[in-house]
Protein backbone atom coordinates (compact mmCIF):
# COMPACT_ATOMS: atom_id res chain seq x y z
CA UNK A 1 0.00 0.00 0.00
CA UNK A 2 1.58 3.71 -1.14
CA UNK A 3 0.00 6.62 0.27
CA UNK A 4 0.96 10.08 -0.64
CA UNK A 5 -0.32 12.69 1.54
CA UNK A 6 0.24 16.64 0.98
CA UNK A 7 2.41 18.59 4.11
CA UNK A 8 3.82 16.44 7.12
CA UNK A 9 2.55 12.47 7.99
CA UNK A 10 0.07 12.04 10.75
CA UNK A 11 2.90 9.28 11.99
CA UNK A 12 0.79 8.41 15.06
CA UNK A 13 -2.59 7.67 12.80
CA UNK A 14 -0.71 6.44 10.15
CA UNK A 15 1.32 3.88 12.74
CA UNK A 16 -1.75 3.07 14.51
CA UNK A 17 -3.65 2.39 11.28
CA UNK A 18 -1.44 0.09 9.70
CA UNK A 19 -0.60 -2.08 13.14
CA UNK A 20 -4.49 -2.55 13.27
CA UNK A 21 -4.94 -3.63 9.77
CA UNK A 22 -2.36 -6.14 9.95
CA UNK A 23 -1.78 -7.11 13.50
CA UNK A 24 -4.74 -9.82 12.59
CA UNK A 25 -2.79 -11.13 9.28
CA UNK A 26 -0.50 -13.63 11.12
CA UNK A 27 2.45 -11.40 10.50
CA UNK A 28 5.13 -12.13 12.95
CA UNK A 29 7.24 -8.82 12.33
CA UNK A 30 6.23 -5.62 11.79
CA UNK A 31 9.06 -3.10 11.05
CA UNK A 32 8.27 0.79 10.21
CA UNK A 33 10.81 3.39 9.46
CA UNK A 34 9.89 6.99 10.27
CA UNK A 35 12.37 9.30 8.77
CA UNK A 36 11.92 12.85 10.65
CA UNK A 37 13.30 16.00 9.39
CA UNK A 38 16.77 17.15 10.46
CA UNK A 39 17.08 21.04 11.51
CA UNK A 40 20.56 21.17 10.03
CA UNK A 41 22.39 23.94 7.92
CA UNK A 42 19.87 26.44 8.90
CA UNK A 43 17.05 24.97 6.48
CA UNK A 44 13.54 25.45 7.95
CA UNK A 45 11.63 22.59 6.00
CA UNK A 46 11.96 20.30 2.90
CA UNK A 47 9.91 20.34 0.02
CA UNK A 48 8.89 17.45 -2.36
CA UNK A 49 7.67 16.91 -5.61
CA UNK A 50 6.91 13.02 -6.71
CA UNK A 51 6.74 11.96 -10.09
CA UNK A 52 3.69 9.43 -9.37
CA UNK A 53 3.91 6.60 -12.07
CA UNK A 54 7.41 5.65 -12.16
CA UNK A 55 6.88 5.55 -7.95
CA UNK A 56 4.14 3.37 -8.42
CA UNK A 57 5.81 1.18 -11.03
CA UNK A 58 9.09 1.28 -8.66
CA UNK A 59 6.20 0.09 -5.55
CA UNK A 60 4.48 -2.49 -7.43
CA UNK A 61 7.65 -4.11 -8.21
CA UNK A 62 8.67 -4.23 -4.75
CA UNK A 63 5.81 -5.03 -3.60
CA UNK A 64 5.77 -8.34 -6.21
CA UNK A 65 9.11 -9.21 -4.53
CA UNK A 66 8.26 -8.48 -1.14
CA UNK A 67 5.10 -11.41 -1.96
CA UNK A 68 7.83 -14.00 -3.24
CA UNK A 69 8.66 -14.08 0.38
CA UNK A 70 5.02 -13.80 2.10
CA UNK A 71 5.68 -10.44 3.20
CA UNK A 72 3.82 -7.55 2.56
CA UNK A 73 5.42 -3.44 2.29
CA UNK A 74 3.26 -0.37 3.40
CA UNK A 75 4.80 2.94 2.63
CA UNK A 76 3.49 6.78 3.06
CA UNK A 77 5.13 10.07 1.51
CA UNK A 78 4.69 13.94 1.97
CA UNK A 79 4.14 15.68 -1.59
CA UNK A 80 5.02 19.39 -0.64
CA UNK A 81 6.24 21.07 2.52
CA UNK A 82 7.57 19.43 5.32
CA UNK A 83 8.97 21.55 8.51
CA UNK A 84 11.52 20.57 10.51
CA UNK A 85 11.23 17.78 13.09
CA UNK A 86 8.16 16.55 11.55
CA UNK A 87 7.92 13.14 9.12
CA UNK A 88 8.02 13.28 5.40
CA UNK A 89 8.29 9.08 4.84
CA UNK A 90 7.28 5.83 6.75
CA UNK A 91 8.23 2.48 4.91
CA UNK A 92 7.02 -0.60 7.15
CA UNK A 93 7.15 -4.61 5.81
CA UNK A 94 5.50 -7.19 7.77
CA UNK A 95 6.34 -10.47 7.39
CA UNK A 96 5.96 -13.85 9.41
CA UNK A 97 9.75 -14.03 9.61
CA UNK A 98 11.47 -11.86 11.91
CA UNK A 99 14.86 -11.85 9.69
CA UNK A 100 12.98 -11.56 6.06
CA UNK A 101 11.75 -8.38 7.71
CA UNK A 102 14.61 -7.06 8.89
CA UNK A 103 16.55 -7.40 5.48
CA UNK A 104 13.54 -6.33 3.79
CA UNK A 105 13.28 -2.90 5.37
CA UNK A 106 16.97 -2.33 4.94
CA UNK A 107 16.92 -3.08 1.31
CA UNK A 108 13.85 -1.48 0.72
CA UNK A 109 14.50 1.84 2.32
CA UNK A 110 18.12 1.98 0.70
CA UNK A 111 16.76 1.40 -2.96
CA UNK A 112 14.16 3.75 -2.31
CA UNK A 113 16.87 6.58 -1.27
CA UNK A 114 18.80 5.24 -5.14
CA UNK A 115 15.42 5.24 -7.16
CA UNK A 116 12.09 6.58 -5.86
CA UNK A 117 11.30 9.57 -8.29
CA UNK A 118 11.05 11.69 -5.64
CA UNK A 119 12.83 15.21 -5.56
CA UNK A 120 13.71 17.07 -2.49
CA UNK A 121 14.26 20.94 -2.06
CA UNK A 122 15.56 22.58 1.29
CA UNK A 123 13.48 25.43 2.34
CA UNK A 124 15.80 28.10 2.84
CA UNK A 125 14.13 31.48 4.05
CA UNK A 126 11.03 30.31 2.32
CA UNK A 127 12.21 29.29 -0.91
CA UNK A 128 13.08 26.05 -2.45
CA UNK A 129 15.96 25.09 -2.87
CA UNK A 130 16.91 22.21 -4.62
CA UNK A 131 19.16 19.44 -3.22
CA UNK A 132 21.20 18.61 -5.83
CA UNK A 133 24.02 17.39 -4.18
CA UNK A 134 22.61 14.89 -1.82
CA UNK A 135 20.58 13.56 -4.93
CA UNK A 136 20.98 10.44 -6.92
CA UNK A 137 21.22 10.40 -10.63
CA UNK A 138 19.29 7.49 -11.92
CA UNK A 139 20.34 4.68 -14.13
CA UNK A 140 20.96 5.61 -17.71
CA UNK A 141 21.74 9.21 -16.85
CA UNK A 142 23.46 11.20 -19.61
CA UNK A 143 21.80 9.44 -22.30
CA UNK A 144 20.83 12.38 -24.10
CA UNK A 145 23.49 14.74 -22.98
CA UNK A 146 25.73 16.12 -26.76
CA UNK A 147 28.56 14.34 -26.69
CA UNK A 148 30.41 15.95 -29.38
CA UNK A 149 31.37 13.03 -31.33
CA UNK A 150 32.53 14.14 -34.73
CA UNK B 1 3.81 14.47 -31.78
CA UNK B 2 6.05 13.02 -28.27
CA UNK B 3 5.50 14.63 -25.72
CA UNK B 4 8.74 15.58 -23.66
CA UNK B 5 8.18 16.42 -19.84
CA UNK B 6 10.90 17.87 -17.48
CA UNK B 7 10.36 17.01 -13.76
CA UNK B 8 10.96 17.81 -10.76
CA UNK B 9 13.90 21.22 -9.94
CA UNK B 10 13.89 21.22 -13.78
CA UNK B 11 10.70 23.08 -13.72
CA UNK B 12 10.35 23.40 -17.63
CA UNK B 13 7.04 23.23 -19.43
CA UNK B 14 6.12 20.04 -21.27
CA UNK B 15 6.98 20.27 -25.07
CA UNK B 16 5.70 18.55 -28.60
CA UNK B 17 8.44 17.20 -30.52
CA UNK B 18 7.88 14.58 -34.21
CA UNK B 19 10.74 12.59 -33.66
CA UNK B 20 11.47 9.01 -34.42
CA UNK B 21 13.96 8.03 -31.36
CA UNK B 22 15.83 9.24 -28.90
CA UNK B 23 18.96 10.11 -30.79
CA UNK B 24 16.52 12.41 -32.95
CA UNK B 25 15.48 14.02 -29.20
CA UNK B 26 19.27 14.49 -28.32
CA UNK B 27 19.86 16.28 -31.88
CA UNK B 28 17.10 18.55 -31.23
CA UNK B 29 18.73 19.58 -27.87
CA UNK B 30 22.00 19.61 -29.17
CA UNK B 31 22.20 23.48 -28.88
CA UNK B 32 19.97 24.03 -25.65
CA UNK B 33 23.20 25.14 -23.14
CA UNK B 34 21.58 25.46 -20.34
CA UNK B 35 19.51 22.25 -20.83
CA UNK B 36 22.87 20.57 -21.48
CA UNK B 37 23.84 20.63 -17.53
CA UNK B 38 20.31 18.63 -17.01
CA UNK B 39 20.84 16.29 -19.33
CA UNK B 40 23.97 15.38 -17.95
CA UNK B 41 22.70 13.96 -14.82
CA UNK B 42 19.33 13.24 -16.11
CA UNK B 43 17.54 9.99 -16.82
CA UNK B 44 15.03 8.97 -19.53
CA UNK B 45 11.71 7.46 -19.28
CA UNK B 46 9.31 6.86 -22.16
CA UNK B 47 6.14 5.94 -21.18
CA UNK B 48 7.06 5.64 -17.76
CA UNK B 49 9.59 3.44 -18.35
CA UNK B 50 13.80 4.03 -17.63
CA UNK B 51 15.49 3.44 -21.16
CA UNK B 52 18.89 3.51 -21.89
CA UNK B 53 19.55 3.19 -25.79
CA UNK B 54 19.33 5.90 -28.32
CA UNK B 55 17.86 3.61 -30.99
CA UNK B 56 14.39 3.60 -28.81
CA UNK B 57 11.94 3.90 -31.49
CA UNK B 58 9.35 7.02 -30.69
CA UNK B 59 6.08 7.22 -31.55
CA UNK B 60 3.33 9.92 -31.57
CA UNK B 61 1.68 9.77 -28.49
CA UNK B 62 4.45 8.50 -26.31
CA UNK B 63 5.67 10.44 -23.02
CA UNK B 64 9.19 10.85 -22.75
CA UNK B 65 9.94 12.06 -19.56
CA UNK B 66 13.66 13.28 -18.19
CA UNK B 67 14.26 12.54 -14.14
CA UNK B 68 17.00 14.36 -12.72
CA UNK B 69 18.91 12.84 -9.79
CA UNK B 70 16.16 12.09 -7.00
CA UNK B 71 16.54 12.52 -3.31
CA UNK B 72 13.23 11.04 -1.42
CA UNK B 73 12.15 10.53 2.17
CA UNK C 1 14.80 3.38 27.84
CA UNK C 2 13.01 0.30 28.42
CA UNK C 3 9.33 -0.76 30.02
CA UNK C 4 8.11 -3.65 31.26
CA UNK C 5 4.24 -4.66 30.60
CA UNK C 6 1.82 -6.94 32.12
CA UNK C 7 0.04 -8.80 29.44
CA UNK C 8 -0.02 -7.11 25.73
CA UNK C 9 1.56 -4.10 24.87
CA UNK C 10 -0.48 -1.21 23.73
CA UNK C 11 1.81 -0.81 20.46
CA UNK C 12 -0.32 2.13 19.10
CA UNK C 13 -0.07 4.31 22.22
CA UNK C 14 3.87 2.94 23.02
CA UNK C 15 4.59 4.43 19.09
CA UNK C 16 2.33 7.16 19.83
CA UNK C 17 4.81 8.21 23.20
CA UNK C 18 7.71 7.00 21.87
CA UNK C 19 7.75 9.31 18.47
CA UNK C 20 6.25 12.30 20.25
CA UNK C 21 9.14 11.82 22.80
CA UNK C 22 11.78 11.85 20.38
CA UNK C 23 10.90 13.63 17.14
CA UNK C 24 12.22 17.09 18.40
CA UNK C 25 15.26 15.63 19.21
CA UNK C 26 16.71 16.25 15.82
CA UNK C 27 16.85 12.30 15.07
CA UNK C 28 16.35 11.74 11.35
CA UNK C 29 15.09 8.01 11.61
CA UNK C 30 13.06 6.15 13.98
CA UNK C 31 13.11 2.63 13.29
CA UNK C 32 10.59 0.44 15.77
CA UNK C 33 9.76 -3.20 14.91
CA UNK C 34 7.21 -4.95 16.72
CA UNK C 35 6.87 -8.64 17.43
CA UNK C 36 3.28 -9.79 17.11
CA UNK C 37 2.26 -13.38 18.52
CA UNK C 38 1.29 -15.69 15.35
CA UNK C 39 -1.20 -18.18 15.96
CA UNK C 40 0.31 -21.38 14.46
CA UNK C 41 0.60 -24.95 16.13
CA UNK C 42 -2.81 -24.92 17.79
CA UNK C 43 -1.22 -22.60 20.77
CA UNK C 44 -3.81 -19.62 22.45
CA UNK C 45 -0.97 -17.42 23.06
CA UNK C 46 2.47 -17.16 24.25
CA UNK C 47 3.91 -16.02 28.27
CA UNK C 48 6.86 -14.60 29.50
CA UNK C 49 8.78 -14.93 32.70
CA UNK C 50 11.70 -12.28 32.70
CA UNK C 51 15.19 -12.13 35.26
CA UNK C 52 14.87 -7.92 35.40
CA UNK C 53 18.17 -7.79 36.92
CA UNK C 54 20.29 -9.29 33.98
CA UNK C 55 17.74 -7.65 31.65
CA UNK C 56 18.54 -4.34 32.24
CA UNK C 57 22.04 -4.82 32.61
CA UNK C 58 22.07 -6.56 29.00
CA UNK C 59 19.74 -2.92 27.80
CA UNK C 60 22.11 -0.95 29.54
CA UNK C 61 25.28 -2.24 27.96
CA UNK C 62 23.22 -1.53 24.35
CA UNK C 63 22.27 1.39 25.22
CA UNK C 64 26.06 2.42 26.18
CA UNK C 65 26.93 0.95 22.42
CA UNK C 66 24.52 2.70 20.97
CA UNK C 67 25.31 6.39 22.21
CA UNK C 68 28.40 5.83 20.75
CA UNK C 69 27.03 6.15 18.01
CA UNK C 70 24.73 9.13 18.38
CA UNK C 71 21.49 6.77 18.61
CA UNK C 72 19.66 5.68 21.32
CA UNK C 73 17.36 2.65 22.38
CA UNK C 74 13.81 2.01 23.21
CA UNK C 75 12.11 -1.41 24.49
CA UNK C 76 9.08 -2.31 25.51
CA UNK C 77 8.34 -6.15 26.11
CA UNK C 78 5.53 -8.05 28.13
CA UNK C 79 5.03 -10.34 30.78
CA UNK C 80 3.04 -12.83 31.84
CA UNK C 81 0.50 -13.74 29.15
CA UNK C 82 0.06 -12.36 25.35
CA UNK C 83 -2.53 -13.76 23.50
CA UNK C 84 -2.33 -14.85 19.82
CA UNK C 85 -2.69 -11.39 17.17
CA UNK C 86 -1.27 -8.99 20.01
CA UNK C 87 2.24 -7.85 20.81
CA UNK C 88 4.40 -8.91 23.76
CA UNK C 89 7.86 -7.11 22.31
CA UNK C 90 8.75 -3.83 20.33
CA UNK C 91 12.18 -2.96 20.16
CA UNK C 92 13.21 0.69 19.00
CA UNK C 93 16.33 3.06 17.64
CA UNK C 94 16.76 6.71 16.81
CA UNK C 95 19.59 7.88 15.43
CA UNK C 96 20.61 10.88 13.20
CA UNK C 97 21.62 8.83 10.05
CA UNK C 98 19.51 6.05 8.28
CA UNK C 99 22.41 3.32 7.65
CA UNK C 100 23.32 3.40 11.48
CA UNK C 101 19.70 2.87 12.66
CA UNK C 102 18.73 0.31 10.31
CA UNK C 103 21.98 -1.91 11.08
CA UNK C 104 21.33 -0.99 15.02
CA UNK C 105 17.66 -2.53 14.61
CA UNK C 106 19.00 -5.55 13.15
CA UNK C 107 22.29 -6.44 15.20
CA UNK C 108 19.63 -4.93 18.64
CA UNK C 109 16.79 -7.01 17.69
CA UNK C 110 18.71 -10.68 16.80
CA UNK C 111 21.33 -9.98 19.96
CA UNK C 112 17.91 -9.61 21.79
CA UNK C 113 16.64 -13.20 20.84
CA UNK C 114 20.02 -15.03 21.66
CA UNK C 115 20.89 -13.16 24.95
CA UNK C 116 18.22 -11.72 26.59
CA UNK C 117 17.16 -13.35 29.96
CA UNK C 118 13.40 -13.88 29.07
CA UNK C 119 11.89 -17.67 28.77
CA UNK C 120 9.16 -17.94 26.39
CA UNK C 121 6.09 -20.65 27.17
CA UNK C 122 3.24 -21.68 24.34
CA UNK C 123 0.20 -21.55 25.90
CA UNK C 124 -1.77 -24.36 25.28
CA UNK C 125 -5.52 -25.37 26.71
CA UNK C 126 -4.75 -22.64 29.48
CA UNK C 127 -1.52 -24.51 30.20
CA UNK C 128 1.97 -22.76 29.60
CA UNK C 129 4.60 -25.38 28.26
CA UNK C 130 8.31 -23.98 28.16
CA UNK C 131 9.23 -23.39 24.14
CA UNK C 132 12.60 -25.38 25.26
CA UNK C 133 13.74 -26.07 21.39
CA UNK C 134 13.06 -22.87 20.01
CA UNK C 135 15.12 -21.07 23.49
CA UNK C 136 18.64 -20.71 22.65
CA UNK C 137 20.99 -21.89 25.67
CA UNK C 138 23.40 -18.87 26.88
CA UNK C 139 26.95 -18.31 26.56
CA UNK C 140 28.75 -20.55 29.17
CA UNK C 141 25.83 -22.95 29.55
CA UNK C 142 27.18 -26.58 30.96
CA UNK C 143 28.90 -25.07 33.22
CA UNK C 144 27.51 -27.07 35.90
CA UNK C 145 27.13 -30.14 34.52
CA UNK C 146 28.53 -33.63 36.42
CA UNK C 147 31.77 -34.02 33.76
CA UNK C 148 32.04 -38.13 34.85
CA UNK C 149 35.71 -37.19 35.46
CA UNK C 150 37.24 -40.45 36.89
CA UNK D 1 25.79 -18.56 53.06
CA UNK D 2 25.43 -17.99 49.21
CA UNK D 3 21.73 -18.25 47.35
CA UNK D 4 20.81 -20.52 44.41
CA UNK D 5 18.30 -19.13 41.94
CA UNK D 6 16.55 -21.46 40.02
CA UNK D 7 15.08 -19.21 36.74
CA UNK D 8 12.11 -19.33 34.34
CA UNK D 9 11.08 -23.06 33.69
CA UNK D 10 13.19 -24.84 36.05
CA UNK D 11 10.66 -23.62 38.51
CA UNK D 12 12.20 -24.50 41.85
CA UNK D 13 12.78 -22.72 45.16
CA UNK D 14 16.03 -20.89 45.45
CA UNK D 15 17.97 -22.88 48.25
CA UNK D 16 20.99 -21.42 50.25
CA UNK D 17 24.52 -23.32 49.90
CA UNK D 18 27.49 -23.01 52.24
CA UNK D 19 30.41 -22.88 49.32
CA UNK D 20 33.81 -21.63 48.12
CA UNK D 21 33.56 -21.29 44.35
CA UNK D 22 31.49 -23.24 42.16
CA UNK D 23 32.92 -25.83 41.88
CA UNK D 24 31.81 -26.88 45.00
CA UNK D 25 28.11 -26.08 43.44
CA UNK D 26 29.04 -28.38 40.78
CA UNK D 27 29.87 -31.08 43.65
CA UNK D 28 26.34 -30.38 45.75
CA UNK D 29 24.27 -31.12 42.21
CA UNK D 30 26.16 -33.98 41.40
CA UNK D 31 23.75 -36.96 42.15
CA UNK D 32 20.55 -34.21 41.62
CA UNK D 33 19.37 -36.54 38.64
CA UNK D 34 17.08 -34.51 37.26
CA UNK D 35 18.57 -31.55 37.68
CA UNK D 36 21.22 -32.43 35.60
CA UNK D 37 19.47 -32.38 32.44
CA UNK D 38 18.93 -28.32 33.57
CA UNK D 39 22.39 -28.45 34.45
CA UNK D 40 23.40 -29.72 30.85
CA UNK D 41 21.90 -26.17 28.88
CA UNK D 42 22.07 -23.68 31.91
CA UNK D 43 24.24 -20.57 32.23
CA UNK D 44 25.25 -19.23 35.68
CA UNK D 45 24.97 -16.01 37.04
CA UNK D 46 27.10 -14.58 39.86
CA UNK D 47 25.43 -11.10 41.47
CA UNK D 48 24.35 -10.95 37.67
CA UNK D 49 26.94 -11.44 35.81
CA UNK D 50 27.42 -14.15 33.41
CA UNK D 51 30.68 -16.25 34.69
CA UNK D 52 32.40 -19.08 32.66
CA UNK D 53 34.93 -20.20 35.51
CA UNK D 54 34.30 -23.00 38.03
CA UNK D 55 37.23 -21.36 40.37
CA UNK D 56 35.17 -18.65 41.15
CA UNK D 57 35.47 -17.69 44.53
CA UNK D 58 31.86 -17.40 46.24
CA UNK D 59 31.38 -15.41 49.16
CA UNK D 60 28.29 -15.78 51.88
CA UNK D 61 25.46 -13.35 50.36
CA UNK D 62 26.44 -13.77 47.00
CA UNK D 63 23.56 -14.73 44.83
CA UNK D 64 24.27 -17.70 42.03
CA UNK D 65 21.73 -17.65 39.27
CA UNK D 66 20.70 -20.44 36.85
CA UNK D 67 19.32 -19.27 33.57
CA UNK D 68 17.85 -22.07 30.98
CA UNK D 69 17.95 -21.74 27.66
CA UNK D 70 16.08 -18.07 26.22
CA UNK D 71 13.69 -17.19 23.99
CA UNK D 72 12.41 -13.22 24.29
CA UNK D 73 10.15 -11.37 22.26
Amino acid sequence: MLELHAGSLHVEAILASWYSSMKDKNYGAFIPFVGIVRDEDGIEGLSFDIYEPILNNWFNAWQAKAKAQNAYLLMAHSKGDVLNHTSSYIAAVVSPKRKVALKMINDFVEDFKANAPIWKYDIIEGKRVYAKERSTALQGHGLLKETHES
Amino acid sequence: MAKVEFLGPMARPSIEVDIQNLQELKTFFKHDAQLQEWLAICAVAVNDTLVCALDMPISSNDKISLLPPVCGG
